[in-house]
């Protein structure tokens, strides 16, 4: 057994092939499992060793993704296409775009592979414009393939003919929900609408669609070199295979981490991700981006999996993991997390628009000191229904990141809107920073770290804040070197 | 005089990229990408003239315009200074960084200085989460910013320096 | 290239490249160069490692690589050495000085710089 | 129609597959509240964007809540509608929608004809829960006949989907996104300066005040109460078979003699009807017809009565402005003729002449102030008020309208014929024609005149009609989306018509954006086409060429048909416009 805590199947090539060479990949059996699918599998043949290996989508929801394929080989259309969502938009999450940079052959094998399960033709993938890098290398690594037979017509003497091109999102979070996304293909707002039907009955120009996010289908070339077997072999009894998180925060080690389904939340921050930084104390682990929820100490031992994590109030999303310290204030985080969907929403159904619009207004009241008890009930009341009752995803997930650290720090709210206090010492509404005569040696450190030139005083003699001018911005308190400045 | 023989060269290449990608509603999207590259924004003409292009309503691509954060209708000053407020940066003391910045230059997020000189943005996420906080200026990545560092960032831009 | 025209094609193609690659005397360096590496100065580092590669002569036995992420964000920018016959080695936070350092003393010397070296915490499947 | 067993509120019931939830549970009398949702079956209008999340309902099996207007039945299907969880989500949609809404409705144009009055009202909603920042727009009086007030928007989108999908003038779309998400022209542009035609489509479906009239009520109050102005009225002929219902009266009432009475007690000095118009513009029509056909002159001819096409082609079509007919619409010559021709006869200094159109149509309002529809520095018209601000003028009159005896009009411009009536619904214009063609061509007097073939719903019909010997191919297309599409084929030499009818309004002028409101039914759209044809049915004479006054009209001051002076009055011309 090795000590060793990751292992990496959709990362395999990243930081190991050089990207812009299709050679590199093919050395390493790239597109062998496309020409052993092409030379002796049928298409269902394809759909059942996907569902024999477990694989659901990365990308969030956690469908089973032979079942998808399954349903778009099922129903009839003049076309069918393949989409890889490669709109990464979780702020704190860059497992598709190291993919995308570090591997982008693989993708182009996976949709070719999927094209052919359900006799799609032509696929898109649907990139940030933000992610220049992975487009460049997208679009050499899709003219090689071309090049050498492996996308274009008659894929290695098969008889099956596969396109790719891409499409670019413009700045629109709300784009990684698949109705949404293929709207913003089509050339329109990206506006979700209702499913039923879904894309894999009615998607890209009403044609069944299948859509996949970028880590899912870099799973699925290893899938088939490696046997669905041994894939089904690594993680939990619902939850296959490995999943690839982007660790950041207030965490040593940030980076890009693979670990087999199953992994426990304090081997990923405290073993692969080497603790928090500067010594501090561990408080809470966001997953899922704005979608999910804030998980506290006590559940650091669940083994993560799509079920687990929803049981404990947030879900696994698509891989974005921000590990936040003592110092973070949890109102504080829920109300980014709310501005950031109500700025993100598209706007077309009145409980995200409206409802979360106030969600946020609420939380901007509280962290200003100018919460109610009363409020906290709305809030919790608000955030359900807006869950029960939103359009699409981006609207239903809105409220988690408030509704979990409700859950799990309940006492901060309360401090925020009791006692007129910001524990963390973040909202700087509720926040003061004072100079202790006693511990104040007069170096000057903190008047010239001032960025609104309100502390004065004379070198050597204890220094005095402008209450009045203070902006609040904590530079004196970082840059004192004698614990003279209080934060309460 | 000159501006405009700027502007009918632009239109030229607009032309020439629609024709290469082709006149449809679903590159609308890509199209407006690369007008925005080649004006620097997407005035009213701009959008005019790819809505007779492609033969699609005003409203229409005006509507898209606006939806997409991306889309830009208002010139940007000539250094654009972006602050990632991604997750990653925001727990690592983005949004302090940023609350600098404005007062620094004396204009919110999304606004130009009066002279032209800067705009300050914020971005949802470059990806270099290990670097946070992060700025980006003119298509520089700052790395593991501080407050103190952003007076540097304004003197190598205005230098010309990078 | 012609275009691949069936599996057999492909696998002679597959075992030519690995051998150009991963043959018995091909030495790697590959460079971390996504955004994040790139962000943090990846791209000197690279041009520094073949800048050195080359006045060392290593031309002919040295690939320099640029890569994708290797997933050590807090310590980029990241090379990894690999030599045929050995463990390959991770190293952190280099800039274009110690990257001539590690090809001086990892390549020509067979010495690992350990203060620079990253544990390789993962392993991949095969 | 294979059917599905759905339960629903624990009735087990057997609906068609391809009904929604919404309309399984109407089929057994349950009511869902809905805001977005609008179907208008006949006229192919849908919209579903699901977006109010007003009709949401439980689907056992499935997670969150679903809109059972885009939910469609399945097998087994397991429904309950009035749970307490949806009932406080519906209500809770409600608030959030109020609490981003002005609370004016005293003093609201829509008061008492709102759908989120309505709601609220029947969800029982006593306060709102939700307070925060509202939005606040500019408002947007720019045009003659829409006013847009944002502030009052639900974005519903039901505008958005009649003005692109319906009628394909693509002036509104959503802008921006999120809290700040509005539906409007491109560039905040004010709708005087798009390509907006005005008819009112978007007004005829807006279910609050975010879209109304531009209203002339206050002018006209203003000219009737003038002592020096002789203030004449006409009525457009879908008036009288709508105007009841604003009075509570079935859809489909015939009200004609009601409403001259109530516009002579409003104190208008004469009481006309634009029918006489509708009789001269056949003739006018009719003889360019003939004229067209007889020179080798370009065919198909189009009719130009409805304003809102006129200026639909005129920015969409500006290559084929030759072919539609140079007649002015049917109101604007009864206000040249009164302007000239009445006030000539009997004496009336014409500048004291205010000529007020009561009309199904906002578009007629914008075509009102059209500078080339003037003679001698008068407009030929001077206020266009709806049919909906007709109601109102009746109602603060204080008149009892339904109990109001039966009176006609004045004359000598108040006499018509059947022809004239049926102007008002798809179809008619050309029948009209045709009636007076037909006997022109033949010369006889012909018994036959209801041309069946050409009547009914259908967005574009078309019909052969062999008159004396010569077969004459007839279009028909209503809504300005089928318009696009015959015009299209047209441009495209795909298709040869002798004449094309056009109306904008989805069901002609009886659907009109001036009309009382039908909430989406359009059963009431069907009666009052059949009220159209029950007064021409009604009427002593049904061909316009055999309207005596229309005849001495000519005899007396206009000459020949199609003559030099009913070119001067009668006729107009068009021009391209911009397309934003």
């Amino acid at each position: 057994m090795s000590t060793k805590k990751q292992l990496r199947i959709a990362l395999k090539n990243c930081g190991v092939i050089d990207p812009e060479n299709i050679e590199e990949y093919i050395a390493r059996d790239g597109y062998m499992a496309i020409a052993n699918i092409l030379t002796e599998m049928t298409p269902e043949d394809v759909i059942e060793e996907l569902k024999k290996s477990g694989l659901r989508g990365r990308g969030g929801g956690g469908f089973p993704t032979g079942l998808k394929l399954e349903f778009a080989r099922k129903n009839k259309g003049k076309k069918k296409y393949i989409i890889c969502n490669a709109d990464e938009g979780d702020p704190g999450a860059f497992m598709d775009r190291s993919i995308l940079e570090g591997d982008p052959h693989s993708i182009l094998e996976a949709m070719v592979i999927c094209g052919y399960a359900v006799g799609a033709g032509n696929g898109y993938i649907y990139i940030r414009a933000e992610y220049p890098l992975a487009i460049e290398r997208l679009k050499i690594a899709i003219k090689q393939a071309y090049k050498y037979g492996l996308l274009g017509k008659n894929i290695l003497g098969s008889g099956f003919s596969f396109d790719i091109e891409l499409k670019y999102g413009a700045g629109a979070f709300v784009c990684g929900e698949e109705t949404a996304l293929i709207n913003s293909i089509e050339g329109n707002r990206g506006e979700p609408h209702f499913k039923p039907p879904y894309p894999a009955e009615k998607g890209l120009w009403d044609m069944p669609t299948t859509v996949n996010n970028v880590e899912t289908l870099a799973n699925v070339p290893a899938i088939f070199n490696m046997g669905a077997e041994k894939f089904a072999s690594i993680g939990t009894k619902t939850s296959k295979g490995t999943k690839v998180f982007a660790l950041a925060g207030n965490v040593n080690n940030v980076g890009l981490v693979e670990v087999p389904m199953g992994t426990t939340l304090r081997e990923i921050v405290f073993d692969i991700g080497g603790g928090i930084t500067g010594g501090k104390g561990f408080k809470a682990v966001q997953t899922g981006g704005p979608s999910g929820g804030c998980i506290p100490v006590q559940f650091l031992d669940v083994p993560i999996d799509y079920e687990s994590l929803r049981e404990i109030g947030s879900m696994m999303g698509s891989g974005g993991m921000i590990i936040m310290d003592e110092d973070t204030c949890m109102v504080d985080i829920a109300k980014y997390y709310l501005e950031f969907t109500t700025d993100e929403s598209c706007g077309k159904c009145t409980a995200c628009r409206i409802g979360n619009k106030r969600l946020f207004e609420m939380l901007e009241k509280i962290t200003e000191g100018k919460g109610t008890e009363e409020d906290l009930v709305k809030l919790k009341e608000l955030g359900e229904i807006i869950k029960d009752t939103s359009l699409c995803g981006l609207g239903q997930s809105a409220p988690n990141p408030v509704l979990s650290t409700m859950k799990y720090f309940y006492n901060e709210y309360e401090a925020h809107v009791r006692d007129k206090i910001c524990p963390a010492g973040i909202c700087s509404s509720l926040t003061k920073f004072e100079i202790n005569k006693d511990k104040c040696i007069g170096c000057t450190l903190c008047a010239k770290a001032c960025p609104a030139a309100c502390i004065s005083g004379k070198v050597r003699e204890p220094h005095e804040i402008d209450q009045d001018k203070c902006i609040k911005c904590g530079a004196c308190y970082k840059a004192c070197k004698f614990d003279a400045i209080t934060k309460s | 005089m000159c501006e405009n023989k700027f502007a009918e060269e632009k239109f030229r290449e607009l032309d020439g990229f629609i024709e290469k990608v082709g006149a449809s509603e679903g590159n609308l999207i890509e199209i407006l990408h690369k007008a925005q590259d080649l004006f620097g924004y997407l005035p009213k003409e701009v959008q005019l003239y790819v809505s007779r292009s492609l033969g699609i309503s005003a409203a229409k691509v005006n509507g898209v315009v606006t939806f997409y954060s991306y889309f830009t209708e208002i010139p940007k000053g000539k250094h654009v200074i972006s602050v990632c407020m991604g997750t990653a940066c925001f727990v690592r003391g983005a949004s302090d960084i940023l609350v600098a910045l404005e007062k620094k230059l004396g204009i919110k997020t999304g606004q130009t200085t009066k002279d032209g000189k800067f705009t300050i943005d914020s971005l949802r996420c470059v990806g270099a989460c290990g670097l946070a906080p992060v700025v980006i200026a003119d298509g520089k990545v700052h790395g593991r910013v501080e407050v103190d560092d952003l007076d540097n960032i304004l003197v190598e831009l205005e230098s010309g320096v990078r | 290239m012609k275009k691949l025209k069936n599996i057999e094609e492909l696998k002679d193609f597959r075992d030519k490249c690995a051998e150009k690659f991963s043959g018995p005397d091909k030495i790697r360096i590959i460079v971390g160069m996504a955004t994040c590496g790139i962000a943090a100065g990846a791209g000197e580092v690279f041009d520094s490692i073949a800048g050195e590669v080359m006045k060392l002569g290593l031309g002919d036995k040295v690939t320099v690589v640029r890569s994708g992420c290797m997933g050590a964000c807090h310590a980029e920018p990241t090379v990894e050495i690999s030599i045929p016959g050995e463990e390959s080695v991770l190293y952190g936070n280099i800039d274009s000085q110690r990257a001539k350092v590690l090809v001086k003393n990892h390549i020509m010397r067979n010495e690992v710089v350990t203060e620079l070296v990253l544990e390789k915490a993962y392993e991949t499947i095969s | 129609m294979n059917k599905v067993n759905i339960t629903i509120n624990d009735m087990n019931i057997s609906v068609p597959e391809n009904y929604t939830v919404l309309e399984a549970a109407r089929e057994v009398e349950i009511e869902i509240p809905t805001l977005c949702h609008l179907n208008l079956h006949d006229l192919k209008a849908v919209n579903r964007s699901a977006s109010c999340r007003v009709c949401v309902v439980e689907v056992e099996g499935r997670g969150p809540l679903s809109p059972s207007c885009s939910t469609y039945v399945s097998e087994g299907m397991v429904i309950k509608t009035n749970t307490p969880r949806a009932v406080k989500a519906r209500r809770t949609m409600v608030e959030l929608l109020l609490s981003d809404h002005p609370k004016d409705c005293l003093t609201c144009e829509k008061n008492q004809q709102c759908d989120l009055q309505k709601l609220a009202a029947n969800l029982g909603v006593r306060e709102i829960e939700y307070t925060g920042a509202q939005s606040t727009y500019e408002k947007d009086n720019s045009s003659y006949s829409i006013f847009r007030n944002l502030d009052k928007c639900v974005l519903c989108r039901r505008c958005e989907t009649m003005c692109n999908e319906v009628q394909t003038c693509g002036i509104l779309s959503g802008m921006d996104r999120g809290f700040e998400t509005v539906v409007g022209p491109a560039f905040g542009l004010p709708m005087i300066d798009t390509m907006c035609t005005f008819c009112g489509q978007c007004v005829a479906v807006c279910p609050t005040a975010a879209l109304t009239e531009i209203s002339n009520v206050r002018q006209v109050w203003d000219a009737i109460n003038d002592p020096d102005k002789f203030v004449v009225v006409q009525t457009a002929p879908a008036v009288r078979v709508a105007l009841g219902e604003e009075f509570g009266m079935e859809p489909g009432t015939i009200v004609t003699g009601k409403m001259a009475a109530a516009l002579r007690r409003m104190g208008f000095d004469k009481i006309f009807d634009t029918d006489f118009a509708a009789d001269l513009t056949i003739v006018e029509e009719a003889s360019e017809l003939i004229h067209r056909v007889q020179n080798g002159g370009r065919l198909p001819i189009l009719t130009s009565c409805c304003p809102a096409w006129v200026k639909f082609f005129e920015h969409q079509f500006p290559d084929l402005l030759d072919i539609p007919s140079t007649c002015k619409s049917p109101h604007e010559m009864f206000g040249a003729i009164v302007k000239t021709y009445y006030a000539e006869k009997f004496k009336i200094d014409p500048h004291k002449i205010v000529v007020v159109s009561v009309m199904p149509c906002l578009a007629k309002k914008y075509e009102a102030a059209r500078p080339e529809l003037s003679g001698k520095g008068m407009q030929n018209v001077d206020y266009v008020i709806s049919t909906r601000e007709a109601a109102k003028m009746i109602k603060e009159a204080g008149i009892n309208f339904i109990n109001l005896p039966d009176e006609g009009f004045d004359n000598p411009l108040g006499e018509s014929t059947g022809a004239s009536v049926i102007f008002g619904t798809t179809g008619g214009v050309i029948e009209a024609a045709l009636r007076t063609a037909a006997d022109w061509l033949t010369g006889e007097s012909l018994e036959k005149i209801d041309y069946h073939q050409l009547r009914g719903l259908e967005g574009i019909r078309e019909g052969t009609v062999n008159i004396g010997g010569t077969d004459f191919k007839i279009g028909i297309a209503h809504g300005l989306g089928n318009a696009r599409k015959l015009l299209e084929d047209i441009r495209a030499g795909k298709t040869e018509y002798h004449a094309i009818e056009i109306m904008a309004c989805p069901g002609g002028c009886i659907g009109g954006g001036g009309q009382p409101y039908h909430q989406g039914d359009s059963d009431i759209i069907k009666k009052r086409a059949e009220a159209i044809y029950r007064e021409d049915k009604g009427k002593a004479k049904r061909k316009s060429h055999e309207n005596v006054n229309v005849i001495e009209l000519y005899k007396e001051f206009l000459g020949e048909f199609y003559g030099e002076k009913a070119h001067e009055l009668l006729h107009t011309k068009y021009q391209k416009r911009e397309l934003i």
